[in-house]
């Protein structure tokens, strides 16, 4: 139970919405400069604009958050089509963290390319989608913020378009994800067509009592299926994850670090919404037991992207199959919600893993893309020796290696241990079990990047680092992403009370 | 209680002191002038003088316990771990021993280790200060544990010593050799420690002032009187019988009883001082000394007192065979000292208790002294050993002769050597009580019978060949000549060797009881509980151990004894008498050849070595470890291999479902949808019954 | 804020060397190894704990303020000592050093970041041994993993990447394991804990107030048996226990020298330290129900590991199979469940880490001269070596359980606890001990027989180097070594075992039939 | 009074596997792109259908939705068959496969 | 490159199968359901009226409708950000980057 405090509340209403508009009002800023000086080359302008509003963003987010606002059943606005709570403002806090990250680091990337404007007013109207699918109540506006979400992402793979891997990953990406678009259409209808219609509490209560699920139950089922599939697209989650390795590898850097961390954890909260709000397992288990679905999805998800992870030869691929790793891990925030133990404990373990997740994957992806500004090459061998050249990357680039892999060096090893813990306590400890085999495989192959770093001599292939020289943003942005992995760990504590609280709200509006 | 106490707190010393030597040696020998000798000698000198005056308090009547202080204590532990000194008759007898041969062998290796020009003398001297120290504080101990702890470190002492010269192959090897031997015992020995206080809750021996021993707690709870812990459900008596057998492990061990005795002989590749001390006169008698120990224990358990006996009466023969036949001068004594400790293990298994520290006390002083002379032969000799290079030394080096003579005499029993009068009063003890009723002790009385033949014929082949006869090589015909430090312990000895039997000469005492058994009647006199009369009860107690003293019938007592008497020295005159025949010659020849195949079976020690070698080397190390491995690198360890193997594999097997097409992806996502969809439909009932 | 300050000093010692120019890291690591060492003197001197940290003892250094929340279980910084963890993390503070001390010669290449690594090292260990609440605790545990891996992985032999890999990743999925079992544990007791806190959680279990996990679904008699097996597991590995023990000589042959004196030193005794704090205290009824494997695993780790040890001819290997040996002697301490066998084996656990230590210091030195660590390769070393080959002589001797030092008498205690335990019906344990005492004629064979061929007979060397005399900084620490062994061995009640006993007290009272010795026992 | 809803039902799963046919079997991008346009029509349908069937308009209202996601759809869609065209000469989708594994 | 993609072209229409497999999921699981009878619309009211109506949030139709205010607004961005990405992509760049072969290579290459 929520104490009830006195949660402070905002005049007029919409203004907890403030931090998806200001990314909005940005992106459309950014929009704007480009349409009206399309030759703008003033990098510099472009990408503090961009990290400007995403960090205005992040911090009204943080803000909000830390004051309860929406505190409880939250802030629900526009007839119930929005809601405002602390999920919401959690994952906004972590997209526009994300997003800030990703602006910052692309300054340098970027350098020399045509279109900036493009490039950050999409970003930040991707991060605009993310947002608004955060606090998304229904499932149209759930649909309509993730195209939103989509639209832009497939334009920032292929962004580099005379880049083959790039314009091959967009190509990729734009097809799979326009399928799991239609099946995800698809699948609404069908829950529209059994429970009449797309608000999420209204869908919930439909299928109270359980007499739509004795007709039409199989139908319903499908929808759910398809439903579940769209956001394992979002997600990267098996069997919806085949666009990821190749997307990720063949973005820029830093679009992968964005989609990666960004746009997973978009995905996550709907998913996280959709199902706890809307098909409360209590109504739905025996038709469709999505607890089930997704154990099995975790299992195989988690198992999948280490696996693949551990045998491939290029850094930015491996960060692509583990990135599916871990979407199986989060899936366990959904996959212990058997009404067992604490629900809260597992789902804002979930909530914390993509956190932290945001900053220390993020932070990977954009180590990444310093090296591929310094060209030094790609896979690991190409990294031998690279502390000698740039120790306090590569430090950096240590914390979030093993920060992934759940040592506690970052606060990677807390979620990643709430997670288990939380696995544990549903009763589902097979499930916990897989989990720490695929934990300590991915140890392995975390641990072979900075083998590669710290251990292993250098080929001689690093003196083009001497020619490039060291970019102040990235390494700004992957420092301050070091930081705080590290500071999360002791420091959990701020966001961990906050995720817990709002995890237990979400799972208390259920009926 | 307080003048005395006043003298006995310095017991300690005793110990101390040669463990001060130890230090002095090791970290300031090599600035002094004898390299750590004087320290030695002085500290040896010290431990002498102050156990004769614990000896003389003992003698007015004052044995004394102390506790030195608690090694494990408090309200934590269900019993105290102590360390304490108990001084009564035994304890103070056997300090006089080891001190006085540890003061000789030091003065004795001036000459055979400082005059020889050896290097590394302060880490010599400095381990033979703290074998001293530890050697005392052994024979001190009051309880089986603090003994079980100094019984280690002379075993430990006697590893470095053997190794002294460990630049050669042969001291190494041995020196591992000696301490496995022991320490495969003492791993006997530590269960039965431990076995004692997980029974008894102490390993105290007793003593004046000592409230609970465990012997006297075995005797009680064997009479019903107390009740201690048993183990496995066995009845006092038998559970008491296995820890008794436990801690002969160690005995046997150290004393180099069969099968244990192998070690013994490759340890002569130490020094020969170090021979004389440890591995004759002292270290070896730990074991004995031990059982002397704790004989009010043994004395309740027959089965035990049997083993002991009949493993002594073998040991006694079948080592002086093997003597027999040896070459080198050192080899015979070796095997002389098994046989030696194998009469004295039969004695106190023959339940003759007083016999037993009889035959230690003189065979520590006749055998210190054999060796001794065997070391001013070996310096003569520029440490060659063979015998047959020598011959007619007698001449060149007369003071060594004579003192080699007399200890000779003593070892081969003949009257009135020492040596006659114990060995007499250890076989007539086995006798009487084998007489009494016990078929196995009279086995074991036959064997040590026959070892007295045995025991004259080596030793006077010995005395044969080294000093008689013509000089076999120029080294014999022209040995170096030896110093005043090699002549006076030989001389001290061997006037000891001679006369030191007087201290119980039980048939005199038996025709003219004036002439006092001192070392019957001291150790008669020991503090309650830790003296022969209590032993001798015991023995004879139908209770326990239910010995009874028989006689040669139509002999009487008397009769019997001076048969006895007269039987051993008859056997060990006609023993020497047959070497007397085979030797004396000029140039004496091997006879050896006439032996046939029974000498290669002598020569090779019955095969002993091989056999032990075998399942130390070839089965423990070659075959049971390489196997295990092999096993562990294999098996164990190539699961955890094969694990991350089969991983890799897996994941590159799942890598490659990642093909890079995209028309495949969208046929997988929709296999995956079809199937999920299948399988869900199936268990939610979707399709209206058709597969419920 | 005794033990903060130690963590604290090691951690900022840790950040101060890292970045310290290289020639001097080793002399400045040293010096600050001093600080903690001197600290944790200074506790050890006003040590003023009574009885088990677990069960309701009172704490020295205790300091314990809110840190973050798990659901509805507060987590919280809790840090104190008690007589078993005390003796541990002096032990820690003065291998550092040691250690430290003993890398001057070897480490020749990033030693700013060596000793680094090594303080940051110091700084975990101690946190493990002093954090009393699971997941500070947990904290500690895991991040030993991650300098050791550097410390492996950088300054290791030949195989050091797969060594140090195999070892990181084979610790972690047991840490994984052990974690899965601590939290059904933690979810199995509900609402009878509000914290994560060991000494709330060992009170809640010992009095029963475990539930059934997930509805009924695990019934608490299977969930405790399947908490202790996990943890068990988990520990064992890092122990190690046979069979989990694979990665061990892998690790020790590879590291550096003054890497395996800390992880045969310490880091094992992580493995044994977590197994007496959560198994053996946490669950004494699962413990004594499943003694007969338990004793069993011990001696087959004890016979088993000995064997090993004899099959190998490198002195490293011969030494890290020996310390797999030397561990089973403490599992059966543990499960004797009697303040000699619980005392003896924590007791065990700084001997042997004393001892250990010595050894791989000694072998590393000749390792430092003559580049080769098999024993075929050389021969006669004790003319060319003396004080080396000496104390390496005095440290087999202490790990053959030579009495007066440590050693012998940490297994006297764990034999006599073991005998004389009731935990197995028909005195199962002295079977039980009788065999695993098997061990200490097989370690003298082993070392003897090393000793000999390397050691001992004529000088030979197979090698290019000239081998010389070791440097005082190389036989400073061994003399230090062989004086606390001695010191340890002969005087344990003085230094460490008394306040060990008090503190196991509380876990074997009414434990045994020791009270009910027929004769009472001993002197008063 | 009218068409049972199953009808419409079947009519738009029909419409949706065969989008997924085309998508299956097709290899020109463009064909691709079609195939995804007749799926969310398959959507449509339902929508529609539903939306009579449960006599609100929620559902006509999101088809319309729907439409215009499509008509993104396709204008992303061709711009990034544009660049596919110009990196691989081809809108084949099968042809680039320089990422895998 | 030496491995051949696991599904061939010349197999890629027997992969339709699936297609027909997936609408025979569907057929029986939407044939075996049972709706009741359709509600429908009244005669009486303006269809068209009121989907404009709920598409800006306001409560006067005809007919029952959620409101879609936000989605309307979102959908606006959306085809902004369509726009703004069939642009990028489409516009030529003038300097043209010359890619390393194997396409992997991004800008490092350079």
């Amino acid at each position: 139970m929520i104490p009830l405090q006195q949660t402070p509340t905002l005049a007029p209403d919409w203004l907890a919405l403030t931090p998806a508009l200001l990314l909005g009002v940005f992106a459309l800023l950014l929009f704007v400069f480009d349409s009206i000086d399309p030759d703008e080359s003033n990098d510099g302008l472009l990408a503090g604009l961009a990290t400007v509003g995403s960090v205005s963003a992040a911090v009204v987010a943080g803000v909000f958050l830390l004051l309860g606002i929406g505190a409880g059943d939250g802030v629900s606005l526009y007839g119930g089509q929005l809601v405002v709570d602390g999920m919401a403002l959690f994952f906004m806090l972590i997209f526009t963290s994300v997003a800030s990250l990703v602006c910052l680091g692309s300054i340098d990337y970027l350098e020399g390319h045509d279109d900036i404007a493009g490039y950050y007013s999409l970003v930040l109207l991707a991060t605009t989608g993310m947002a608004m699918m955060a606090a998304s109540n229904s499932l149209a506006t759930i649909f309509v913020s993730l195209e939103l979400l989509s639209l832009p992402s497939y334009g920032l793979v292929a962004y580099l378009k005379n880049n083959k891997g790039s314009v091959e990953a967009g190509m990729k990406y734009f097809l799979v994800g326009a399928l799991s678009s239609a099946v995800f259409a698809y699948g609404i209808s069908l829950i529209y067509g059994v429970t009449g219609s797309l608000l999420l509490s209204e869908v919930a209560g439909a299928l109270q009592g359980g007499e739509v699920l004795t007709d039409l139950g199989g139908i319903f089922g499908v929808g759910v299926l398809m439903v579940a599939g769209g956001f394992a697209f979002k997600t990267a989650s098996v069997p919806f994850h085949f666009w990821a390795p190749e997307a990720y590898e063949g973005a820029p850097a830093p679009v992968s670090a964005f989609l990666s961390s960004a746009s997973k954890a978009a995905g996550f909260v709907v998913a996280f919404r959709v199902f706890i709000v809307a098909f409360p397992i209590e109504s739905v288990a025996g038709t469709i037991d999505w607890v089930l679905l997704f154990q099995v999805l975790a299992v195989v998800t988690m198992t999948l992207g280490n696996f693949a992870a551990a045998t491939q030869e290029n850094v930015k691929r491996m960060l692509a199959y583990s990135s599916v790793g871990h979407a199986g891990y989060v899936l366990i925030g959904l996959a212990a919600l058997t009404g067992q133990g604490n629900g809260e404990i597992v789902l804002g373990a979930g909530m914390i893993h993509l956190l932290v997740y945001g900053f220390m994957n993020t932070g990977a992806f954009l180590f990444v893309a310093l090296v591929e500004y310094w060209g030094v090459g790609r896979t690991f061998e190409d990294y031998n020796g690279l502390a000698t050249k740039a120790p306090i990357a590569c430090v950096a680039m240590t914390v979030f290696m093993f920060s992934l892999a759940g040592l506690p060096i970052g606060g990677g090893f807390l979620s990643k241990y709430y997670l288990l813990a939380g696995a544990v306590g549903a009763g589902v400890w097979w499930l916990a079990l897989v989990a720490a085999v695929n934990s300590a495989l991915s140890l392995f192959y975390y641990s072979r990047v900075v083998k590669a770093m710290w251990i292993e001599e250098p080929n001689g292939n690093l003196d083009r680092i001497d020619v490039r020289g060291y970019p102040t943003g990235l390494y700004a942005a992957v420092v301050i992403a070091a930081i705080a992995t590290v500071v999360l760990l002791p420091a959990i504590g701020i966001f961990s009370g906050v995720a817990f609280e709002a995890a237990s709200a979400v799972l208390q509006i259920a009926p | 209680m307080a003048a005395e106490s006043g003298v006995f707190t310095f017991a300690p010393a005793i110990a101390v002191l040669p463990f001060v030597s130890f230090l002095v040696a090791l970290f300031a020998g090599k600035y002094m002038p004898k390299k750590g000798a004087v320290a030695g000698i002085a500290a040896t000198a010290g431990s002498l003088l102050l156990s004769l005056v614990m000896l003389a308090q003992v003698a007015s009547g004052h044995a004394h316990h102390m506790e030195l202080y608690t090694w494990v204590g408090g309200e934590g532990v269900p019993f105290e771990l102590t360390f304490g000194i108990l001084l009564d008759q035994l304890s103070t007898l056997m300090l006089v021993i080891v001190s006085t041969i540890a003061f000789l062998v030091h003065v004795f290796s001036l000459g055979y280790m400082n005059d020889e020009g050896e290097t590394g003398l302060p880490r010599y001297y400095a381990e033979l200060g703290l074998f001293s120290a530890s050697m005392l504080a052994f024979v001190f101990s009051d309880n089986v544990l603090m003994a079980f702890m100094f019984f280690e470190l002379v075993g430990l002492c006697s590893y470095l010593l053997i190794g002294f010269w460990f630049r050669r192959p042969g001291p190494a090897s041995a020196a591992k050799k000696a301490f496995l031997v022991t320490r495969f015992g003492d791993y006997f020995f530590l269960i039965g420690v431990v076995g004692i206080f997980a029974t008894f809750g102490t390993g105290t021996f007793g003593g004046p002032g000592v409230e609970e021993s465990f012997p006297e707690l075995a005797e009680a709870a064997i009479a019903g009187g107390a009740s201690v812990n048993t183990f496995f459900g066995l009845s006092p008596r038998a559970w008491f019988g296995v820890l008794g057998l436990l801690v002969l492990g160690g005995v046997m061990g150290k004393s180099a009883q069969f099968p244990f005795h192998t070690w013994l002989p490759d340890a002569m590749e130490g020094p020969t001082p170090v021979s004389a001390l440890i591995h004759a006169a002292t270290m070896v008698a730990a074991g004995v000394y031990l059982v002397a120990r704790m004989y009010g224990f043994y004395a309740l358990l027959p089965t035990v007192l049997a083993v002991i006996a009949f493993v002594g009466g073998f040991t006694a023969l079948f080592a002086a065979t093997m003597g027999v036949v040896k070459d080198e001068i050192k080899q015979v004594l070796a095997y002389s000292t098994i046989s030696q400790y194998g009469y004295i293990m039969l004695a106190l298994g023959g339940g003759g208790y007083v016999a037993g520290v009889f035959h230690l006390t003189t065979h520590a002083v006749f055998k210190a002294l054999l060796f001794l002379g065997a070391g001013s032969v070996i310096i003569a000799m520029h440490h060659n050993e063979n015998m047959w290079d020598m011959g007619g030394l007698k001449d060149r080096m007369p003071v060594t002769y004579y003192a080699f003579l007399s200890g000779s005499l003593a070892l081969a029993g003949i009257v009135p050597f020492s040596g006659f009068w114990s060995k007499d009063e250890v076989l007539y003890e086995t006798l009487v009580h084998g007489l009494g009723g016990s078929p196995l002790l009279l086995a074991a009385y036959a064997m040590g019978l026959l070892a007295v033949f045995f025991t004259g014929f080596y030793t006077f082949r010995m005395v044969l060949l080294t000093f008689h006869g013509e000089p076999r090589t120029d080294l014999a015909e022209d040995p170096e000549p030896v110093r005043w430090n090699v002549k006076i312990p030989l001389a001290i000895l061997g006037v000891l060797a001679a006369v030191i039997g007087v201290i119980n000469l039980v048939p005199v005492h038996a025709l003219e009881s004036s002439v006092p058994e001192f070392l019957h009647d001291w150790l008669y006199h020991g503090p309650e509980g830790l003296n022969g009369e209590h032993y001798h009860e015991l023995i004879t107690s139908p209770e326990f151990a239910g010995y009874s003293a028989g006689a040669i019938p139509g002999l009487g007592e008397l009769g019997t004894l001076f048969a006895s008497a007269g039987l051993s020295l008859a056997v060990a005159l006609a023993g020497s008498a047959v070497a007397l025949a085979l030797y004396r010659a000029p140039a004496p020849e091997e006879h050896t050849a006439k032996l046939g195949s029974l000498k290669t079976l002598l020569y090779e020690n019955y095969y002993q070595d091989e056999y032990q070698v075998w399942l130390a080397q070839d089965l423990t190390e070659e075959t049971v470890a390489k196997n295990a491995k092999r096993f562990d690198d294999g098996v164990v360890d190539g699961f955890v291999d094969r694990v991350s193997d089969v991983s890799l594999v897996s994941g590159h097997f799942l890598r490659r479902v990642q093909t890079g097409i995209v028309s495949n992806y969208a046929a997988l996502i929709t296999l995956g949808l079809v199937v999920l969809l299948v399988a869900f439909g199936i268990v939610g009932g979707w399709f209206g019954g058709v597969f419920a | 804020m005794m033990i903060e300050a130690l963590v604290g000093l090691c951690l900022v010692g840790a950040l101060v060397v890292f970045f310290a120019p290289d020639e001097y890291a080793g002399k400045l690591a040293f010096g600050w190894s001093l600080l903690p060492l001197a600290l944790s003197a200074l506790m050890y001197l006003n040590f003023d704990g009574r009885g088990n940290a677990l069960l309701g003892g009172s704490l020295a250094f205790e300091e314990q303020f809110t840190w973050i929340a798990l659901g509805p279980y507060e987590l919280t910084w809790f840090m104190g000592l008690d007589g078993i963890s005390m003796p541990l993390v002096v032990l820690s503070t003065l291998l550092t050093t040691l250690a430290i001390l003993s890398a001057w010669t070897p480490i020749d290449e990033r030693r700013n970041q060596f000793y680094g690594l090594v303080l940051f090292l110091e700084g975990s260990l101690i946190g493990v041994f002093g954090a009393l609440d699971f997941f500070v605790w947990f904290v500690f545990w895991e991040a030993v993993l991650i300098p050791m891996y550097f410390l492996v992985g950088i300054w290791g032999g030949a195989r050091r990447k797969y060594a140090a890999i195999k070892f990181f990743v084979y610790t972690n999925i047991a840490s994984l394991v052990l974690f899965i079992g601590f939290f059904g544990l933690v979810f199995g007791l509900g609402d009878s804990i509000s914290s994560l806190a060991l000494p709330e959680i060992a009170t809640a279990l010992r009095a029963g107030e475990l539930g059934p996990l997930a509805g009924g679904l695990i019934v608490p008699e299977q969930l405790r048996l399947l908490a202790f097996v996990a943890m068990f597991i988990g520990f064992g590995v890092k122990v190690p226990i046979v069979p989990f023990h694979t990665w061990l000589p892998d690790a020790h042959v590879e590291a550096p020298t003054p890497i395996s004196v800390l992880l045969a030193g310490v880091l094992l005794k992580m493995g044994t330290y977590a197994l007496l704090r959560f198994n053996f205290t946490m669950l004494p009824e699962t413990a004594r129900s499943l003694a007969v494997p338990i004793a069993a695993v011990a001696v087959i780790s004890v016979i088993y590991g000995a064997l090993l040890a004899l099959g190998q001819s490198d002195l490293k290997r011969i030494v890290a199979y020996s310390s797999v040996s030397s561990m089973g002697y403490v599992i059966l301490g543990l499960v004797a469940y009697t303040s000699y066998g619980i005392g003896g084996a924590t007791f065990q656990m700084v001997s042997h880490g004393l001892i250990s230590g010595l050894m791989f210091a000694c072998v590393g030195v000749i390792y430092n001269v003559t580049h080769t660590r098999e024993v075929g390769d050389m021969a006669g070393l004790a003319d060319e070596m003396p004080l080396t080959v000496g104390a390496l002589v005095a440290g087999a001797f202490a790990y053959a359980g030579l009495p007066l030092m440590a050693g012998f008498a940490a297994e006297f205690f764990i034999f006599v606890g073991a005998f004389q335990s009731t935990v197995i019906a028909g005195n199962g344990m002295a079977v039980m001990t009788a065999l695993a005492m098997f061990g200490i004629v097989i370690v003298a064979g082993y070392l003897l027989w090393a000793m000999q061929r390397s050691l001992f007979g004529p000088f030979r060397f197979d090698g290019d180097y000239e081998v010389t005399r070791a440097a005082r900084h190389d036989i400073a620490p061994l003399v230090v070594l062989i004086v606390v062994i001695i010191a340890l061995g002969t005087f344990p009640n003085d230094t460490f075992f008394r306040m060990i006993t008090d503190a196991v007290g509380p876990l074997v009272d009414g434990a045994t039939a020791e009270a009910a010795l027929g004769t009472g026992g001993g002197s008063p | 009074m009218a068409v049972p809803v199953q009808y419409y039902l079947v009519l738009s799963a029909a419409v949706f596997c065969i989008g997924l046919f085309g998508i299956l079997t097709r290899r020109n991008a463009l064909m691709f792109l079609m195939s995804v346009e007749l799926m969310l029509n398959a959507a449509n349908i339902n929508f529609v259908a539903f939306s009579f069937q449960h006599g609100n308009l929620t559902g006509q209202v999101f088809s319309l939705f729907t439409m215009a996601l499509a008509a993104a759809e396709v204008a992303v869609g061709i711009g990034i068959i544009l660049v596919l065209y110009r990196n691989f000469a081809d809108v084949d989708v099968t042809k680039a496969t320089t990422l895998r594994w | 490159m030496t491995t051949r993609p696991r599904l061939r072209k010349s197999s890629s229409q027997v992969i339709g199968v699936l297609a027909l497999a997936l609408f025979g999921v569907l057929a029986a699981v939407f044939l075996t359901a049972s709706f009741g009878d359709a509600a429908g619309f009244p005669a009486d009211g303006s269809i068209t009226a009121a989907i404009g109506y709920a598409m800006f949030n306001l409560d006067a139709g005809a007919f029952p409708s959620e409101g879609f205010l936000v989605s309307f607004i979102v959908i606006a961005v959306v085809l902004d950000a369509a726009l703004d990405v069939a642009v990028m992509l489409g516009l030529r760049e003038e300097e043209e980057d010359t890619m390393a072969s194997d396409g992997r290579g991004t800008r490092g290459d350079r």
